[in-house]
C-alpha cells in the first residue's frame, strides 16, 4: 500500500455510500476535487470496521477515516493522537432515518423488552452501531451482558435471520430497505431509543498527520466542502456513479441516498455541544469509562472556512 | 540438545535454564520499565505489571477460564474427531488398494488447501457457536494426520509384519499388534503437526466471527481499544499453546517409551 | 521325527512391479530331509531371499510347488519361522515380550508362556534382559533375542536369511556354536542362508550352491565333517579345508562371471 | 506403489504407451471426478445452489477472476506478503538457528524466547499486530514472517549443531580465519535443513497469510473470501478460494521443483 | 629439506565435558623428524586421533608443548595438512572446488589454482570427475579426493587419521602405494594413523606404539625393509614378518589387558 510521502492523504472509510468519504474512491467524483494533485495526493481504501480504522491510524497505516461515536470516543481514549474534522451523518433525526433493528416477520421478538436472551447481528463490537444496542439495552433495565453479540457483515444479517443466525440485526440506512420491503418486524429504531438527534459518524484524521501535512488536509478540507456539495446537487448522478463503483444495485442507493430514509447529513460542521453530550452519553452506559472534553479532540478548522 | 525438547533434567539444564531466564528477566523489565518511563505509547506496550494485573483479574472474575475452556473445548473436540477419522483413513489406505486408490488423490488435493479460508464458508453455512468451529477444526486437522497416519503405514517394515504372520497372527489382528504399534511415531507427528492447527482455527474463528473464546477475547481488546486486555488475552493463550504442546510430548513420550 | 521336510519342485518366481518382470527364481527343486541343516550360498541378487520368503509363505510362487511333509504350504504358518537378518524385532515390545509373541497368539496360558519365555531368554544368555526394548540391545544382542523369539513358538522349521551377516567376527563364531547346540538339542530342519562360505561349511551338513540370477539350484556338496570335535579341529582339518575348497570353486564360476563393480 | 494386478499388466501389453499412460491418469484421478461429481449433483438438490454452488459454476468463476483480471491485485498483494515474510523469516531464521548453534551466549539469549513463542498458535498475535501495525500489509507480513521463522530456525539450529566438526577442521586448517566458518562452512553445510525448514514453513506461510488477511485486512485473498461472504456472492468466495488453494499446491511443487534443480550436491 | 619437523614434549590432554574429566594423553614426548613417515598404532580409544588432532592444533593441549621447526604451535595452520577417515569433504562444492578451497584461501591466482588442483586430480586418477559432487562418489574416490584436496595446498606435514580405514582391501593397497609414491616424491613429513598393524610396517619408516588409555608412547619400533622392492617381495620378506610380529606383540600386551567389550 504505501506511500506516506507529505503529499499523500491515506483515507479508510468502512460502508460505501453511507460515508460520504467513501465517495472519495470514485475516479468520476475525485475529478470534482480541485486542488487533488496539486496540493495532496489521495489513497482512498475500504476497512471492515471503524475500530480497524482507528487501528489502522493508530499504527500510521492510514491518516484519515470514518469513525462512529463509540469508535471515536475509544480512537481518543485508547490509542489517542486523534482529532475529528468533519462530521459524516446524524443518527436519529426526526425528518430522517435512524438505524432499523429487525426480526422475522413472524417472529416472538417484537419488543425492545423480547431482546433478553436474544443473539443480535452487529457488524462489530466498539462501533457506533453497537452502542444503538446498547443505549436501547440500558434504556429498558438491560444490560449488554442479558444479550448475546454476533459479528457479522450487514449484507449477510437478512439470510442470518433467516437461517436463525440471530434473532435480530440492526440495520444502517443502505441494507435497512430489503427487510422493510419483505415486512420484517420492527423491533425498534434508534428514535426510539435515543431522544433526538446525535451526530453518529465523523472524518477523523491522525495528529501526526494534521501536524506533517497540514497544507494537504487543509486542501483536502476545501475540496471536501465543494464535493458534499456538488454531491447534493448531482443526487441521481451520484447514484448511478456509486452504483456502479461499489457494485450494488441502482434501486438499493436509489431507495435511501439523499432521501428521507437516509441520515441527516445537512451539516459537516462539528456540533462541539451536540457530540460532548453523545460523548457523556457513552460514558453513562458504562461503554467508557471517563470522558473527555471534545473541543481538544475535535476541530473545524479545516472546513470552516470553505463552507 | 534441541530447543523445548528435552525429557530429562539434569544439572547442567538447570543451569542453562537460569541463564535463559535471566535474559527473560532482563526483557521483562525493560519492558516495564520502558512502559514506565513511557518511551514507547501505553496503547502499544502498556507495562506488564498492568498487564498482568488484568489477566489475575480477568482470571480470578472467571472471564478467562470460561473463555479459555469454550476454546479448549473447541479445539480438542475438532482434534479428535480429526484424528479418530484421519488415522482410520490413513490407515487403511495404506492398507488396502481400494482405499488407496480412492483417498490418495483426494488427500493429493486436499492438504495443501488453507483450510482456514473456509472460516467465511463454514460462517455462512452453520453460523457461530461450537459446532461450526469444531467442524472447521476436523476439517483442517484431518489432513496431516491422515497423510502422516498413512505415510507411517506405508513404512511399516515389511519383515515385521512377516515376522507376526509366521507367528500366527491373523489378518484381522494384525493392524492391531502389528501396524499401528508400528505406525505409531509417524502417527504421532502427524498430531503434533495437526495440534497448533487445530487453535489456530479456533483462534481465527473466534477473532473473525465469534462471541466467546480466547480468540474473541484478545480481538476483542483490538475493537475497543483496550490493548491490555490484548496482552492479557495472549498471556492465556500463551499458557493454553503451551501446556497443550507439552502434553502432548509428553503423551508421546509415555506411548512411544521404547523409541 | 518325521516333522519338517520340505520338498521344492520345479519353483518359479518372477516379480512384478512398475509393469517390470523380473525373474528372481527358474525351475529349482530341492528336497530337505527333516533334521537336516541345509546352507545356501550363491552370488548377491541371486534369489536366496527370494526362495527363503517362498518357502516361508511371504511370497507367492509364480509356478512349482513348495510342500512341508507333503502338504503344500499356504501362507505362512507357524510349522515355519524364519530369522532375519535384521532382526525384524518389536520394537515397542521388551525382549520378554517379543520372545512371548508367538506363544500368545497360540492362546499359551500367562505363566506357561513366561516360562517358555524366560527358557529360551536364558537359553541365549539374555537373562536380566528381559525388560529392555530392542533399541537398548547391541546388534549381537538383538539376534539372539530374534533367534529366542523363533524358537520359543517352536517351529519344525528355521529359516534364516544370512542371521549373522551383520555381527562381527568373534560375536558370530558364538553364535554360530550357539545354533548348532540349539540345533541338536532341538531337532529341527533348518535352511540358512548366507553367502560366506566358511560359515556355510562350518555350519552344515549339506550346501546348496545358486547359479547367478535368475537362480536355480547348481549343485549340492555334502559336507563330511565330525562334530564332535571342536571349532579349531574342524578348521584345521584336511576334510572342512577341501569342502570349502570345493564350495569355493564351485561358486567363483558364478560369481566371475558377474561384471565388477566399479569403484 | 502400484494397484496394478497381473491382469491389468497382461492388458497393459496390448495397449500403446501413450494410451495407456492416459487411461492410468483418468484412472487414479477417477477419486476426485466422484466427489466433484457428487457435489455437482446435491448442489441445487441436497443443498440450495447458493449455499453449496456446484463445481461447474465454481470452475466458471475461478476463470473469469483469473481471465479479468480482477483477482490478480489482490492475489499480487497476498504474494508479496508470503515472499516477504517468507524471505524476512529465512534471513533470520537462519542467523538466529546458526548463531544459536555456534554460540552460547546468542543460545542463551534466544533459547528462552523460542521455547515460549514455540508453542504459541501465531495467528493468535494477529491482534498484537493490529496494534503495532494496523490492519495492512505489514501485519500479514509479520504474521507470515513469525509462523515460518520457528520452523526454519530449528532445522538450521539443529543441522549447525549437528554439523561435523572435521568439516570445520578441514576448513581453518586450510587457513579460513575463525569469524570466515560460519559463512563458509557452517551455513554452506547447514544448506539442506534450511531448505527442509523452507519446505516446511511454505504451507504455514499460506495458513499465517489467510489468518491474518481474514482477521484484519484490506487487500488480498483472505480479504476477498470475507468480502465475497459478506456480500453473499459465495460462488465467488469459493473461486478465491480454490485459487488460493492452488497458488499454495503451486508454491510447495515449485519449491520442490527448484530445490531438486538448484542444489544438486544436496 | 628442514621443513615439517615436529616436536612434542610432555604431553598431556584432558577432556573435561560436563563436568567429568577424562585424561586422554599422558606425558607423550615424540620426535619427528622433517620428512619421516611415522605411523602410530594402540588400541581403540588410547587416544591416537586426540593425538593428531593436537599436532593439528584443532585441540588445545592441556600441558606440554607441540613444536614445528621449533616454532610451537597456536591453533591450526596450513603447514599441516589433515586428512580425514570420513573424508571431510566439503558437500557443497565440486571435487575441483573441494580441490582448489585450500588455494583460494592463499589467494593463488584462478587459473595457477585451476592448473596446480588439476595436476593433483590427475595424480589421484580423478580426472573427468572434476564436476561431479562428493555424493556422487564412491568412498574410495571421495579418499582420493580428500587427498588430492590436503596435497594441493601443499602442507609440509601430512596427518592421516586411519584415512583407509573405511575402504575395502583392494582399493586401500592401491591407495597405500600411492600415498607412497606422493611422500617420496613431494617428501612430506608424514603422521599416519591406523589400526592396522600391517599396514603400519609396510608404509613407514617408523612405528610408534600407544599404551592404552590414557594413552602415551609405549616405544617405537624402526623398520627396516627394502622399499625399491614391490609390495609382494616386502611381504614375504623375514625383516617385514618379524617387524609385524614385534609389533603385534607389543600392542597385543596393551590389548590383552583391556577387558573385554560386552556384546
Ligand atoms: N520386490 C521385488 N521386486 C522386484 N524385484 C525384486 C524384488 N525383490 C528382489 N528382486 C530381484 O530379485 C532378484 C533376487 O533377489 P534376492 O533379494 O532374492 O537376492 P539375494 O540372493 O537374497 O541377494 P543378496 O545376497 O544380495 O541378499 C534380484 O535381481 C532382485 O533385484
Ligand atoms: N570430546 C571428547 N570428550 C571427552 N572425552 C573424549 C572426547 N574425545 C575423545 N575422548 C576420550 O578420549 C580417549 C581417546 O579418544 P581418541 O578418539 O583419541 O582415541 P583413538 O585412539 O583415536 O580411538 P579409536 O582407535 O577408537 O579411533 C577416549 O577414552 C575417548 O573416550
Ligand atoms: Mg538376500
Ligand atoms: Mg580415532
Amino acid at each position: 500500500t504505501g506511500g506516506s510521502d507529505t503529499g499523500t492523504l491515506r483515507f479508510n472509510f468502512v460502508v460505501p455510500v453511507e460515508n460520504l468519504g467513501s465517495l472519495l474512491d470514485i475516479p468520476d467524483i475525485q475529478d470534482q476535487l480541485d486542488n487533488l494533485g496539486d496540493a495532496y495526493e489521495l489513497e482512498v481504501s475500504r476497512n471492515s470496521s471503524t475500530p480497524d480504522t482507528v487501528n489502522a491510524i493508530a499504527a500510521g497505516e492510514a491518516d484519515m477515516g470514518l469513525v462512529t461515536t463509540e469508535s471515536y470516543g475509544g480512537a481518543v481514549t485508547g490509542p489517542g493522537g486523534m482529532t475529528a474534522i468533519a462530521t459524516d451523518f446524524w443518527d436519529a433525526h426526526p425528518d430522517h432515518f435512524g438505524f432499523e433493528i429487525y426480526s422475522l416477520p413472524d417472529s416472538d421478538i417484537t419488543d425492545p423488552e423480547d431482546l433478553e436472551g436474544a443473539t443480535l447481528g452487529v457488524n462489530a463490537t466498539g462501533t457506533g452501531i453497537h452502542a444503538v444496542y446498547v443505549k436501547m439495552l440500558d434504556e429498558i433495565g438491560l444490560s449488554e451482558d442479558d444479550v448475546d453479540f454476533q459479528e457479522q457483515g450487514f449484507p449477510t444479517f437478512v439470510e442470518g435471520l433467516q437461517d436463525g443466525i440471530f434473532d435480530a440485526a440492526i440495520f444502517p440506512a443502505l441494507f435497512a430497505g430489503e427487510p422493510r420491503s419483505q415486512g420484517f418486524t420492527e423491533v425498534f429504531t434508534s428514535h426510539d431509543a435515543f431522544d433526538g438527534a446525535y451526530p453518529f459518524a465523523f472524518t477523523i484524521a491522525s495528529d501526526r498527520a494534521l501536524e506533517n501535512k497540514s497544507d494537504a488536509v487543509e486542501a483536502w478540507g476545501e475540496d471536501y466542502v465543494s464535493v458534499v456539495d456538488y454531491i447534493f446537487e448531482n443526487r441521481d448522478e451520484v447514484v448511478s456513479l456509486a452504483a456502479d463503483h461499489f457494485e450494488l444495485p441502482e434501486e438499493m442507493i436509489d431507495g435511501f441516498f439523499l432521501t428521507e430514509n437516509d441520515y441527516y447529513r445537512d451539516q459537516i460542521e462539528i456540533d462541539m455541544d451536540a457530540l460532548q453530550a453523545t460523548m457523556d452519553e457513552l460514558v453513562d452506559l458504562g461503554i467508557h469509562d471517563e470522558s473527555f472534553d471534545v473541543q481538544e479532540y475535535a476541530t473545524n478548522e479545516y472546513i470552516e472556512d470553505h463552507l | 540438545m534441541g530447543i523445548a525438547e528435552s525429557a530429562t533434567v539434569d544439572r547442567d539444564d538447570l543451569v542453562e535454564l537460569g541463564k535463559g531466564l535471566v535474559s527473560l528477566v532482563v526483557v521483562l523489565a525493560a519492558w516495564e520499565a520502558a512502559a514506565q518511563m513511557e518511551l514507547v505509547r501505553p496503547y502499544f506496550l502498556p507495562a506488564l505489571s498492568e498487564v498482568l494485573l488484568r489477566f489475575v483479574e480477568l482470571t480470578l472474575d472467571g472471564t478467562m477460564i470460561e473463555h479459555g475452556y469454550l476454546t479448549i473445548r473447541r479445539a480438542i473436540i475438532g482434534l479428535v474427531i480429526a484424528c479418530t477419522l484421519g488415522i482410520v483413513v490413513g490407515v487403511l489406505s495404506a492398507r488396502s488398494r481400494v482405499m488407496a486408490w480412492f483417498w490418495d488423490p483426494i488427500i493429493e488435493v486436499g492438504y495443501p488447501v488453507p483450510v482456514i479460508a473456509l472460516i467465511p464458508v463454514f460462517l455462512f453455512w452453520f453460523g457461530t457457536g461450537d459446532q461450526p468451529i469444531i467442524a472447521l477444526v476436523t476439517v483442517g486437522c484431518f489432513w496431516p494426520v491422515a497423510l502422516n497416519a498413512r505415510n507411517a503405514t506405508r513404512d511399516v517394515d515389511e519383515n515385521l509384519i512377516w515376522s507376526a504372520r509366521m507367528m500366527g497372527t491373523s489378518d484381522r489382528q494384525l493392524l492391531r499388534k502389528v501396524v499401528i504399534p508400528a505406525a505409531a511415531p509417524g502417527i504421532i507427528s502427524g498430531i503434533q503437526i495437526a495440534l497448533p492447527i487445530s487453535l489456530i482455527i479456533t483462534f481465527v474463528y473466534e477473532m473473525v466471527a465469534g462471541t466467546s473464546g480466547l480468540g474473541y477475547l484478545e480481538i476483542r481488546g483490538v475493537r475497543s481499544f483496550d490493548s491490555v486486555q490484548v496482552y492479557a488475552a495472549l498471556i492465556a493463550i500463551m499458557i493454553l499453546g503451551f501446556v497443550f504442546d507439552r502434553g502432548l510430548r509428553v503423551l508421546r513420550a509415555r506411548l512411544l517409551a521404547w523409541t | 521325527m518325521v516333522e519338517g521336510h520340505v520338498t521344492i519342485s520345479n519353483l518359479e518366481k518372477v516379480y512384478e512391479s512398475g509393469g517390470e518382470r523380473t525373474k528372481a527364481i527358474e525351475d529349482l527343486s530341492l528336497e530337505v530331509p527333516s533334521g537336516e541343516f541345509l546352507s545356501v550360498v550363491g552370488p548377491s541378487g541371486c534369489g536366496k531371499s527370494t526362495l527363503l520368503y517362498l518357502i516361508a509363505g511371504f511370497l507367492e510362487e509364480t509356478s512349482g510347488t513348495i510342500s512341508v511333509d507333503d502338504q503344500p504350504i499356504s501362507g505362512p504358518g507357524t510349522d515355519r519361522g524364519v530369522v532375519f537378518q535384521d532382526y525384524a524385532l518389536f520394537p515397542w515390545r521388551t525382549v520378554m515380550g517379543n520372545v512371548e509373541y508367538g506363544l500368545e497368539q497360540q492362546d499359551v496360558g500367562k505363566s506357561e508362556r513366561r516360562d517358555t519365555a524366560q527358557k529360551f531368554i536364558d537359553m541365549m544368555d539374555l537373562d536380566g534382559f528381559e525388560d529392555k526394548y530392542p533399541k537398548e540391545l547391541s546388534g549381537g544382542m538383538k539376534q539372539r533375542v530374534a533367534l529366542a523369539r523363533t524358537l520359543a513358538y517352536d517351529p519344525k522349521i528355521l529359516l534364516m536369511d544370512e542371521p549373522f551377516g551383520a555381527l562381527d567376527q568373534p560375536l558370530r563364531e558364538s553364535l554360530q556354536d550357539h545354533l548348532l547346540d540349539i540345533w541338536r538339542d532341538l531337532e529341527k530342519t533348518v535352511i540358512f542362508i548366507t553367502h560366506d562360505v566358511e560359515e556355510a561349511v562350518y555350519l552344515s551338513e549339506r550346501v546348496m550352491i545358486m547359479t547367478r540370477h535368475p537362480g536355480t539350484k547348481k549343485t549340492t556338496v555334502e559336507i563330511d565333517v565330525d562334530r564332535t570335535r571342536s571349532r579349531e579341529e574342524i578348521i584345521m582339518s584336511d576334510e572342512y579345508t577341501a569342502t570349502k575348497n570345493d564350495v569355493w570353486q564351485s561358486l567363483r564360476e558364478e560369481t566371475d562371471t558377474t561384471p565388477r563393480a566399479q569403484h | 506403489m502400484s494397484y496394478a494386478d497381473s491382469r491389468l499388466a497382461t492388458l497393459e501389453e496390448s495397449v500403446p504407451a501413450p494410451l495407456w499412460r492416459f487411461v492410468w491418469f483418468v484412472f487414479e484421478w477417477i477419486p476426485i471426478a466422484i466427489v466433484a461429481g457428487l457435489w455437482e449433483f446435491a448442489s441445487g438438490t441436497v443443498v440450495q445452489r447458493t449455499i453449496l454452488p456446484p463445481p461447474s459454476a465454481v470452475g466458471t468463476a475461478t476463470w473469469e477472476l483469473l481471465s479479468t483480471g480482477e483477482i490478480i491485485p489482490h492475489l499480487q498483494v497476498s504474494l508479496y506478503r508470503i515472499a516477504v515474510g517468507l524471505a524476512l523469516s529465512i534471513v533470520v531464521g537462519v542467523l538466529l538457528g546458526v548463531g544459536m548453534a555456534r554460540s552460547k551466549p546468542i543460545e542463551n539469549v534466544f533459547e528462552m524466547f523460542l521455547a515460549l513463542v514455540y508453542p504459541i498458535p501465531k495467528a493468535a498475535l494477529v491482534p498484537l499486530a493490529i496494534l503495532w501495525l494496523g490492519v495492512g500489509t505489514e501485519t500479514a507480513i509479520l504474521i507470515v514472517f513469525l509462523a515460518c521463522l520457528l520452523p526454519i530456525v530449528m532445522n538450521s539450529y539443529n543441522a549447525a549443531q549437528d554439523i561435523d566438526r572435521n568439516l570445520i577442521w578441514s576448513a581453518q586448517m586450510m587457513g579460513v580465519p575463525s569469524w570466515q566458518i560460519p559463512l563458509r562452512v557452517v551455513i554452506p553445510a547447514t544448506i539442506p535443513s534450511i531448505l527442509t525448514g523452507i519446505r516446511q514453513a511454505i504451507p504455514i506461510a499460506f495458513i499465517a497469510l489467510v489468518s491474518a488477511e481474514l482477521i484484519a485486512s484490506n487487500q488480498g485473498v483472505g480479504f476477498e473470501i470475507l468480502r465475497y461472504s459478506q456480500v453473499g456472492a459465495y460462488t465467488l468466495m469459493f473461486a478465491v478460494l480454490v485459487i488460493i488453494s492452488l497458488a499454495a499446491f503451486f508454491t510447495v511443487r515449485g519449491y520442490e521443483w527448484a530445490e531438486r534443480r538448484l542444489i544438486r550436491w544436496a
